[in-house]
């Protein structure tokens, strides 16, 4: 968010004021499920900008610097370092259905995500809710199961952004498909399931003259060639982009690239709860083994962004302590250790269906050394409860994007953590983050986060590869092109110059 | 005509004797009564003709004697044993003495054989010896005029019609049967070929002491090679008798008209007698009572509601008709 | 003879029905072989025990396969196939959302070829063995090792990339017109079509020569008539046998999903929620789609039944007596 | 019987191309045929009978050669192009083949059949082309001809088919029918019904006719002259009546000799030709027959005999004839095949 | 002998009898069309070679198909064997991974080809021959079998078990039984309605005889004309699956897999995609043609 330009952008749109009218089509990665708000993923490879079209946004964060803005909320904050923060809303935002927007609706929306036959990716975060309080129609007052001072973020970063109306949802599935009520800048129009999705402006929303588009068209497909050939085609005018191949093959064809510039990134994340990864010799190792420049070349071309450090330069928490460095004398020289001492490094590398190349591509350089196999196991979405909640895996992808590292950085390597999925358990580690979840202060942050850098380096349960793309494609008739959070498109701020 | 009934049989002495088979096939169309209760025996060493138009149910008759095709009802005796009961397994023996030479003479040789694997194939399947085989191929391809040299080896889709037929045959020679079943063993064959297969039948007959059915459409050739004749019309049989007789005077209207009907080598006079009129019934919707009634110059009222039975006309000929012709 | 054809009907009814249930009972138990579940899927990270638990529950996914199938065969014999746990849609109402996106492609693919399958065969069984035969021949020789998926991505490069000539993206339905619509369709009908030119042009081919040495024929052409209006009068009908029934079989076989162009060009079609219900382990999405591919298999079986006794009046006395 | 010829055949030539070579199915055959005259033509299977009747119309298969001419009223139509000929196919010369139920489309109704040559030939409009189809199928002895015209061809008998062949063949009034096997599937009493309808409807309409048959009694009486070919030549040509009485072609006397007759004694045998046809792909050089002919001379071998007058309506290709019966009757005894 | 009368040789040029006419009817007859064409032959070469090729693999001196020889997406060059046809998008040889893959597809489609053709040729002969009951059975089996959209049963075979060559074989088996059924029953069901059968059976033959003595060997070449056409179409299916990512595990390359993976790159390197595309082609292509022509031959062999 926050209108700031951003140093990757190498095509300009179009100059000056926004103008109003005109209607745009749009691509994004994957298709929803349906128009729950719950089932919705706030990230540029799910349905951010869908959501945000129907749903509008409490609020959202600033790409650099991670600092809050808000929308529909006013504040959310806390008093106590962050057990029981305090919603306030506008008081003049409708649901398209003309009924208010108030606490009671949010209230209703975060309590139902905690539901787990929902299933809802955003469970976790609503899960850190212990309870909620209307305090007056403005006003929620929420408390947390544990201190936790940027669960906004986590608000803007999941399905928690996005409120629904509440008899709506109550109506059941098939009929809030039919009609999804929101306080977003779009209504739905028409949807073909697996296909088109149409939206018109809503005339009430609350921040106008926003939206400045009259229509919203959004089409689907996963393959990034396909989008960017739509885009420079002109079937498509803006599209979501998570493959740094698309964003090359946009930069080349002199399209509009707006990307979000990510922290933490994809890693190859070693199970260090079981063999042979148990073991910091082999991952450290692995580790060493494998040449992420290669990797990000033979995946995704020229324009991948390595994640080499934490942070990027442009982040105000920046570090320069190395995640990572590619070694192979060495790497061989702790395989053949290994291998003498009779637990030679063999693994699994689970990788799920559509990231093949990557295991192709991590197999293929290990090949080259001795005393080290990767197989290659291909799971299904439907396998990741197994996987990743079991943590039955060597070896898998997973990915740690953030603006501010707080919190998805402590959720993913915080030994207490659900969510960590390495399973590693370094006490330093921990206390790092920890300190950097209650620093007060930047250079206590900085400090914090340079230590958790150096753990992440020496105890090697990641191995960092690339920075999420989290980009938006477009052709340079489209203006007020803005991200928050993981890549999600602003619809509200689009317009189009005719 | 509706022939039914049994007078004609000659009892005991019979090789062959059937009495009231019935054969009946399901189609999609209804139930068509191929044969419809005909009796008829052949004596040991005498040739029986069976005349009739096509479909009116001669090469079935021919296959359910050797039970190749499923019978419905009728009580077929072989030397006075009943074969219609007879297992599966002691057909498998006594069709051995009962051969069947087949209507297409190319059709009843399978193409991927060679002549001489053909033409032993029943003492392979009874599991004789290899070099008994191999003296019988030679000498029975010799007798029926094949030089054993120049066509044991050859596949039957190099054969012409006439050599097929041979290979036939000799295929049903080899197993030394008692009762042969020719099934318009000639009709698919050329004129000069079709005197080859004729007297070649007519010599192994005596020569190998046979009994056989001579099935045709031919009237002629019919003629020529039966002692006894009978005409089959849609199923039913109308008449029965010594072969001369029976063609020098018809006792049954539809004898006479298939004899008035075959064409003559005569330019003056092209045929014997009056045209008949009308088509054949269909088999699935047969008339009521006499079956020929709606062709038969003579049919009355009675022919439409009493089926006629096989009475005897003249000493030795019997017919199935109400109104059966004086002699000529 | 009239009971009959009811009893004929009637079996014919009962032997589809168990076609039908056997197949989607088939396709239960081969996905409960399958690792993985709905439930992991969905909750993904956060799957634990009691939360699979509960959605399993909450979905009625927690009975032995064999029960749920006779719970889902209970209401499939009442119309209610279910709803899919991971969409929260009525399977019934997704099948029938996406069918005719399937459904188009696989006509007009269909169409296409035979638009071009028919006067290349009839060309060829004009002189067959001369020049233009053997070219087209080789043509469709060509075209027979051009499956979808080398297909597409080449024409969506050379067609919709490079010449502009159609859209990359998207799907028009019929709704906003034709024009619009074939926009969409067009490649990838056209990518399904290759191959089925091919075969649909050697059966025909094949078939009219050997129609053309019928009798019938030499006595049409004996009376006069022209050489165009034998091959079309006389010989095109007859001769149609193999290429309709090869034609239900491909529609057949389409009409469950024309998986891989769907996928290709990301159309909202059957074969795409086929994929992603296999993929999910949405066992109940998955029965529903087998349920209606049956019921297509059964019924395009019928259809070109009756179309046999359209092309041949012989057929159809047999049926009808 | 007027000598003016309709139709004349000379030195016609058909070989055809078939998987072991060159066909030669009709090989150097001349003939004609006057103006309202049946001429039968016999042969055994094989003897090249069908190429011939197709060849006379143009309407060889694809690929083979016809040379020689076809003279039909004074018009050569060999080489002529087949939008000429399908001109003179139907109102001129017209056709009947051997089997009914395949000459027929199955596919089609009878009123078509029997209409699109009228509509096409005649210029006549749907009405009156269907008058004129149940007029046509009445004179053909076709019962309830309004019904049948709404037939199929399957749903009628076969004698019914052929009836309805000829009343095809007859529509646009040729000149000259020729009808190939028009009975051989057909049953004794239907194909008796057949041969005289199509002799009734030749001499009433005063049509020439070639009947084309391997049945040497079919031909016999329903004829006025009879052309024998064996192995794609003419052996013997002549009036019906004497070609029967007094065969002197080798061939032909040993056919009818071969013809199991009413009059055959029981149990006797027939009289054999020995041998088989040659082969069609590589005839030998002379007379084609001489390989099975009991009178064979050195010189048969080599050279073809010549069709010879034997008679004033009477020609054969024979360099040892069988002695003429007239002939016979004057030397007691003689073996009447002269072996 | 000297007057022939007009009607029986109109024009009495006698000269004419065996000169020149039967010579030039001889010239005019159209030559006989050539069996096998240049192209049946190239085909067969191309399979041939394919076949060799895939079965020497391990002698040849290829690098690994698995391991990167060089920076990824090289343009063929002739600097050795390995970059004959360039690099993928990992860096590996492609002309390692097309002769590999040649092996998966050739090796997919001939053993999943040779079971339709022996499973099905005996249960379509037993049906065809068989009582209403087994026929009845068996049709229903081969029903069921069609009643799944081919790639729903491939799909959900492939996801349900391992993704492996066994896993693939036996999906396209299952594909390709119903065919083979339907061919053989239809083939059995001519066969056995030929008198021959019935002599056989008059000879004393049983019913085992009768089928595979008798009826089997009829049946066999057809069914064996059509085992190229249906290999062809299983080298399609592998490559849809492949190309719909449910092939075989990497890195065992496959050449739907090896289009897939080159497919968002056609812009800028099309050989990644045009290689294995050709490769399919060409050896479906042959497939089809040699089938066609063994067919025809068989066809020719039997009704001549
Ligand atoms: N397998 C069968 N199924 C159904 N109907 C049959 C079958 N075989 C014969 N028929 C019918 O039974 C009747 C008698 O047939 P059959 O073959 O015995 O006649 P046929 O006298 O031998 O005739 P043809 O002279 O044509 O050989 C015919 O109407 C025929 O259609
Ligand atoms: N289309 C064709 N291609 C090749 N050879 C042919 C063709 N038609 C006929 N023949 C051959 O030409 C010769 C003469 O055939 P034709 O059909 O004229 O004989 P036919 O006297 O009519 O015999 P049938 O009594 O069997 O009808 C035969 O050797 C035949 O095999
Ligand atoms: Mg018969
Ligand atoms: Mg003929």
């Amino acid at each position: 968010g926050g209108g700031t330009a951003t140093p990757t952008q190498t095509t300009d749109g179009p100059a000056g004021e926004p103008v109003q009218g005109g209607a745009l089509t749009a691509a994004q990665i994957s298709a929803p499920l349906n128009l729950d708000p719950a089932l919705l993923m706030n990230a540029s490879q799910g349905n951010g900008m869908l959501g945000n079209a129907l749903y509008g946004t409490l609020m959202i964060s600033d790409e650099t610097t991670g600092e809050i803005e808000y929308s529909i909320a006013t504040d959310f904050s806390s008093t106590d370092g962050g057990t029981t923060f305090t919603l306030t809303l506008r008081d003049d935002v409708t649901f398209s259905d003309g009924t208010p927007y108030d606490a009671a609706a949010v209230k209703y929306n975060w309590d139902r995500l905690k539901d787990e036959t929902l299933a809802s990716n955003s469970l976790p975060d609503a899960t850190m809710i212990a309870d909620t309080a209307v305090v007056d129609p403005q006003t929620l007052t929420v408390t947390l199961t544990r201190p936790a001072p940027y669960f906004g973020t986590q608000v803007i970063e999941s399905s928690m952004n996005w409120v629904a109306q509440p008899d709506a949802l109550a109506l059941g599935q098939a009929e809030f498909d039919e009609n999804p009520i929101g306080a977003g800048p779009f209504v739905l129009d028409s949807w073909t399931r697996g296909g088109t999705i149409e939206l018109v402006k809503n005339d009430e929303y609350w921040d106008a003259p926003r939206p400045y588009l009259d229509a919203l068209t959004i089409n689907t497909t996963d393959n990034s060639q396909q989008r960017v050939n739509a885009v420079v085609t002109g079937d498509v005018d803006i599209a979501s982009e998570n493959d740094w191949l698309g964003v090359e093959k946009a930069e080349q064809a002199s399209l509009q690239v707006q990307s979000e510039p990510m922290a933490g990134g994809q890693y190859l994340a070693l199970n260090t709860a079981a063999a042979p990864f148990d073991n910091p010799l082999a991952r450290e190792a692995v580790s060493k083994a494998i040449d992420i420049d290669s990797l990000n070349t033979a995946l995704y071309g020229t324009a991948a962004v390595p994640a080499e450090t934490l942070f990027p330069e442009t982040s105000p928490l920046y570090n320069d302590v190395p995640l990572h460095t590619y070694d192979p004398e060495a790497a061989q020289e702790i395989f053949d250790e290994l291998a003498d001492a009779g637990t030679p490094v063999s693994f699994t590398f689970t990788v799920f269906r559509g990231s093949e190349a990557l295991g192709e591509a991590v197999q293929a350089q290990l090949s080259l050394l001795e005393n080290v196999t990767a197989e290659i196991d291909i799971a299904d979405w439907s396998e990741t409860g197994r996987i990743l909640g079991q943590h039955e895996f060597e070896m898998t992808l997973a990915a740690t994007n953030f603006v501010d590292p707080e919190p998805t950085l402590f959720n993913s390597f915080d030994s207490e953590s659900r969510r960590n999925a390495t399973g590693i358990s370094d006490p330093q580690l921990d206390e790092a983050l920890t300190q950097g979840r209650f620093a007060e202060t930047l250079d206590e942050r900085i400090e914090a986060y340079t230590l958790a850098a150096e753990r992440l380096a020496a105890t090697n349960p990641a191995i960092y590869y690339t920075r999420a793309a989290q980009v938006a494609i477009a052709n340079t008739a489209v203006g007020g092109i803005d991200l928050y959070g993981r890549g999600s498109i602003l619809p509200d701020r689009l317009w189009v110059q005719d | 005509m509706a022939g039914s009934g049994t007078a004609h049989l000659r009892g005991e002495e019979a090789l062959l004797s059937v009495s009231n088979l019935v054969v009946e096939y399901k189609t999609a169309g209804g139930v068509v009564q191929a044969v419809s209760d005909i009796s008829f025996d052949v004596l040991p060493g005498e040739t029986l003709g069976i005349v009739g138009e096509s479909g009116c149910g001669k090469s079935t008759t021919g296959r359910a004697v050797l039970r190749l095709d499923p019978i419905t009802s009728g009580d077929i005796r072989f030397e006075g044993d009943r074969i219609d009961r007879a297992s599966e397994k002691r057909m498998r023996e006594l069709r051995r003495s009962m051969q069947m030479i087949f209507q297409d003479p190319i059709g009843s040789l399978n193409p991927r054989r060679k002549v001489k694997d053909i033409v032993v194939e029943g003492l392979t399947i009874a599991g004789r010896p290899a070099e008994v085989r191999d003296r019988v191929a030679t000498s029975i391809l010799n007798r029926v005029g094949l030089p054993s040299e120049r066509y044991a080896d050859v596949l039957p889709r190099m054969l012409s019609g006439g050599q097929a037929q041979r290979v036939a045959i000799a295929r049903a020679l080899a197993l030394n049967p008692r009762l042969l079943i020719c099934d318009e063993p000639v009709s698919a064959l050329d004129v000069s070929v079709q005197a080859q297969i004729l007297n070649l039948i007519e010599d192994t007959k005596a020569e190998f002491d046979l009994t056989v059915v001579f099935i045709a459409h031919d009237l002629g050739v019919v003629r020529s090679v039966s002692d006894k004749v009978m005409v089959l019309y849609l199923g039913k049989v109308c008449e029965f008798g010594d072969a001369l007789e029976v063609y020098e005077n018809p006792a049954h209207p539809y004898t006479r008209a298939l004899l008035d009907s075959a064409p003559l080598m005569d330019p003056d006079k092209a045929f014997a007698g009056p045209a008949l009129e009308g088509d054949v019934p269909s088999p699935l919707d047969p008339p009521s009572g006499c079956r020929f009634r709606t062709r038969c110059p003579l049919a009355q009222e009675r022919c439409a509601s009493e089926a006629p039975e096989m009475r005897e006309i003249r000493p030795g000929q019997f017919a199935a008709c109400h109104f059966a012709l004086a002699a000529a | 003879m009239k009971n009959l054809k009811w009893l004929a009907s009637l079996k014919r009814i009962g032997r589809a029905l168990l076609v039908i249930v056997l197949a989607t009972f088939l396709v239960r138990m081969l996905m409960s072989l399958a690792p993985g579940s709905i439930a992991e899927g969905m909750l993904g990270e956060n799957a634990t025990p009691e939360a699979i638990a509960k959605f399993n529950e909450k979905w009625g996914l927690d009975a032995p396969p064999w029960q749920q199938y006779l719970t889902w065969l209970r209401g499939a014999v009442v119309g209610d196939l279910g709803e899919s746990p991971l969409t929260g849609q009525s399977v019934m109402e997704a099948i029938l959302e996406r069918l005719p996106v399937t459904l188009e492609l696989a006509f007009l693919g269909l169409g296409i070829a035979l638009a071009v399958a028919i006067p290349f065969a009839l060309i060829c069984a004009t002189w067959p063995g001369r020049g233009i035969d053997r070219a087209l021949s080789s043509l469709s020789s060509v075209f027979l090792a051009v499956p979808a998926f080398i297909a597409g991505p080449v024409l969506i490069y050379v067609l919709a990339v490079q010449l502009r000539l159609f859209p990359v993206l998207g799907w028009n339905p019929l709704s906003e017109g034709l024009a619009a619509n074939l926009q969409t369709a067009f490649i990838p009908a056209l990518s399904i079509a290759f191959v089925e030119i091919a075969a649909f042009h050697r059966l025909l081919r094949a078939d009219l020569i050997s129609t053309l040495s019928e009798d019938y024929i030499a006595a049409a052409r004996a009376k006069g008539m022209g050489g165009v209006y034998v091959m079309l009068r006389h010989a095109l009908r007859p001769s149609s046998f193999s290429l309709v029934t090869v034609l239900g079989i491909t529609l057949g076989a389409l009409a469950g999903g024309t998986v891989v162009v769907e996928t290709l060009f990301g159309l909202p079609g059957l074969g795409q929620l086929i994929v992603q219900s296999i993929m999910t382990r949405d066992v109940t999405m998955v029965m529903g789609a087998v349920t209606f591919a049956a019921v297509m298999y059964v019924g395009i079986n019928t259809m070109v039944d009756v179309s046999y006794s359209f092309l041949d009046p012989r057929v159809r006395r047999r049926a009808a007596a | 019987m007027t000598h003016e010829a309709l139709l004349s055949v000379s030195n016609m030539h058909a070989y055809l191309r078939s998987s072991r070579g060159v066909v030669r199915a009709v090989d150097d055959v001349s003939f004609a045929v006057a103006r309202g005259e049946a001429l039968g033509v016999v042969g055994e299977s094989g003897s090249g009978k069908s190429v011939m009747a197709r060849a006379i119309m143009g309407l060889t298969p694809g690929r083979s050669a016809l040379t020689g001419s076809v003279l039909f009223k004074g018009e050569e139509l060999v080489g002529r192009p087949r939008r000429e000929l399908r001109r003179i196919w139907g109102p001129q010369i017209a056709m009947v083949f051997q089997d009914p139920g395949r000459s027929l489309n199955p596919v089609v109704r009878v009123d078509r059949q029997l209409t699109e040559g009228m509509r096409a030939h005649l210029g006549l409009s749907r009405s009156e082309a269907r008058t004129r189809a149940l007029q046509l199928l009445h004179e053909v002895g076709v019962p309830d001809p309004e019904r049948r015209l709404s037939n199929y061809p399957h749903e009628m008998s076969g004698g019914m088919r052929q009836r309805v062949m000829i009343a095809v063949a007859l529509s646009c009034e040729p000149e000259l029918l020729i009808a190939d096997e028009p009975t051989t599937a057909l049953d004794v009493t239907i194909q008796r019904q057949i041969l005289d309808l199509l002799r009734h409807v030749q001499q009433t309409r005063d049509m020439s006719m070639i009947l084309i048959s391997h049945d040497l009694a079919v031909v016999a009486g329903r004829t006025d002259r009879t052309a024998v070919m064996y192995a794609g030549r003419l052996c013997e040509v002549g009036s019906s009546r004497e070609l029967f009485a007094d065969p002197r072609h080798r061939y032909t006397h040993a056919l009818l000799q071969a013809t199991p007759s009413i009059d055959h004694e029981r149990h006797s045998e027939f009289r054999l030709i020995p041998g088989s046809l040659p082969d069609p792909t590589q005839p030998a050089p002379g007379c084609r027959f001489a390989p099975r002919c009991a009178a064979a001379s050195s010189a048969c071998g080599s050279e073809q005999p010549p069709l010879d007058s034997v008679g004033s309506d009477h020609a054969v290709a024979c360099f040892h004839p069988v002695e003429s019966r007239n002939a016979q009757l004057a030397t007691i005894g003689g073996d009447p095949d002269g072996r | 002998m000297t007057d022939v009368p007009t009607l029986i040789r109109p024009d009495a040029a006698q000269e004419l009898i065996d000169g020149a006419p039967a010579a030039e009817a001889l010239a005019r007859v159209p030559v006989a069309r050539k069996k096998h064409s240049i192209l049946v032959w190239a085909c067969a070469a191309w399979l041939v070679l394919i076949f060799a090729l895939a079965i020497t693999a391990p002698l040849l001196p290829l690098p690994s198909y698995a391991i990167p020889i060089g920076p990824p997406r090289l343009p063929p060059s002739g600097e050795s064997v390995g970059f004959w046809l360039g690099t993928d998008n990992i860096g590996r040889s492609v002309i390692s991974r097309l002769i590999y893959g040649a092996q998966v597809s050739l090796l997919v489609a001939t053993v999943s080809g040779l079971f339709c053709f022996f499973v099905g040729g005996i249960l379509g002969l037993v049906a065809g021959y068989a009582s209403k009951g087994l026929d009845a059975a068996v049709g229903l089996f081969s029903d069921v079998m069609l009643a799944f959209p081919p790639l729903i049963l491939l799909l959900a075979l492939s996801s349900v078990l391992a993704p492996n060559a066994a896993t693939i074989i036996l999906g396209l088996s299952m594909l390709g039984l119903p065919t083979f059924i339907r061919l053989s029953r239809a083939h059995t069901m001519s066969w056995s309605a030929r008198e021959f059968v019935r002599a056989a059976r008059n000879m004393g033959a049983t019913t085992p005889r009768i089928l595979f003595r008798e009826i089997m060997p009829n049946v066999v070449p057809a069914l064996a004309a059509y085992l190229p056409i249906v290999m062809s179409a299983m080298i399609v299916a592998e490559g849809s699956l492949s190309f719909l990512g449910l092939g075989i595990a990497p890195p065992t390359p496959s050449w739907g897999g090896m289009i897939a993976a080159g497919k968002d790159s056609l812009a800028s390197d099309p050989q990644l995609v045009f290689i294995p595309a050709a490769a399919i082609f060409l050896t479906v292509l042959s497939l089809n043609i040699v089938g066609d022509q063994l067919r025809v031959k068989f066809d020719r062999t039997v009704h001549e």
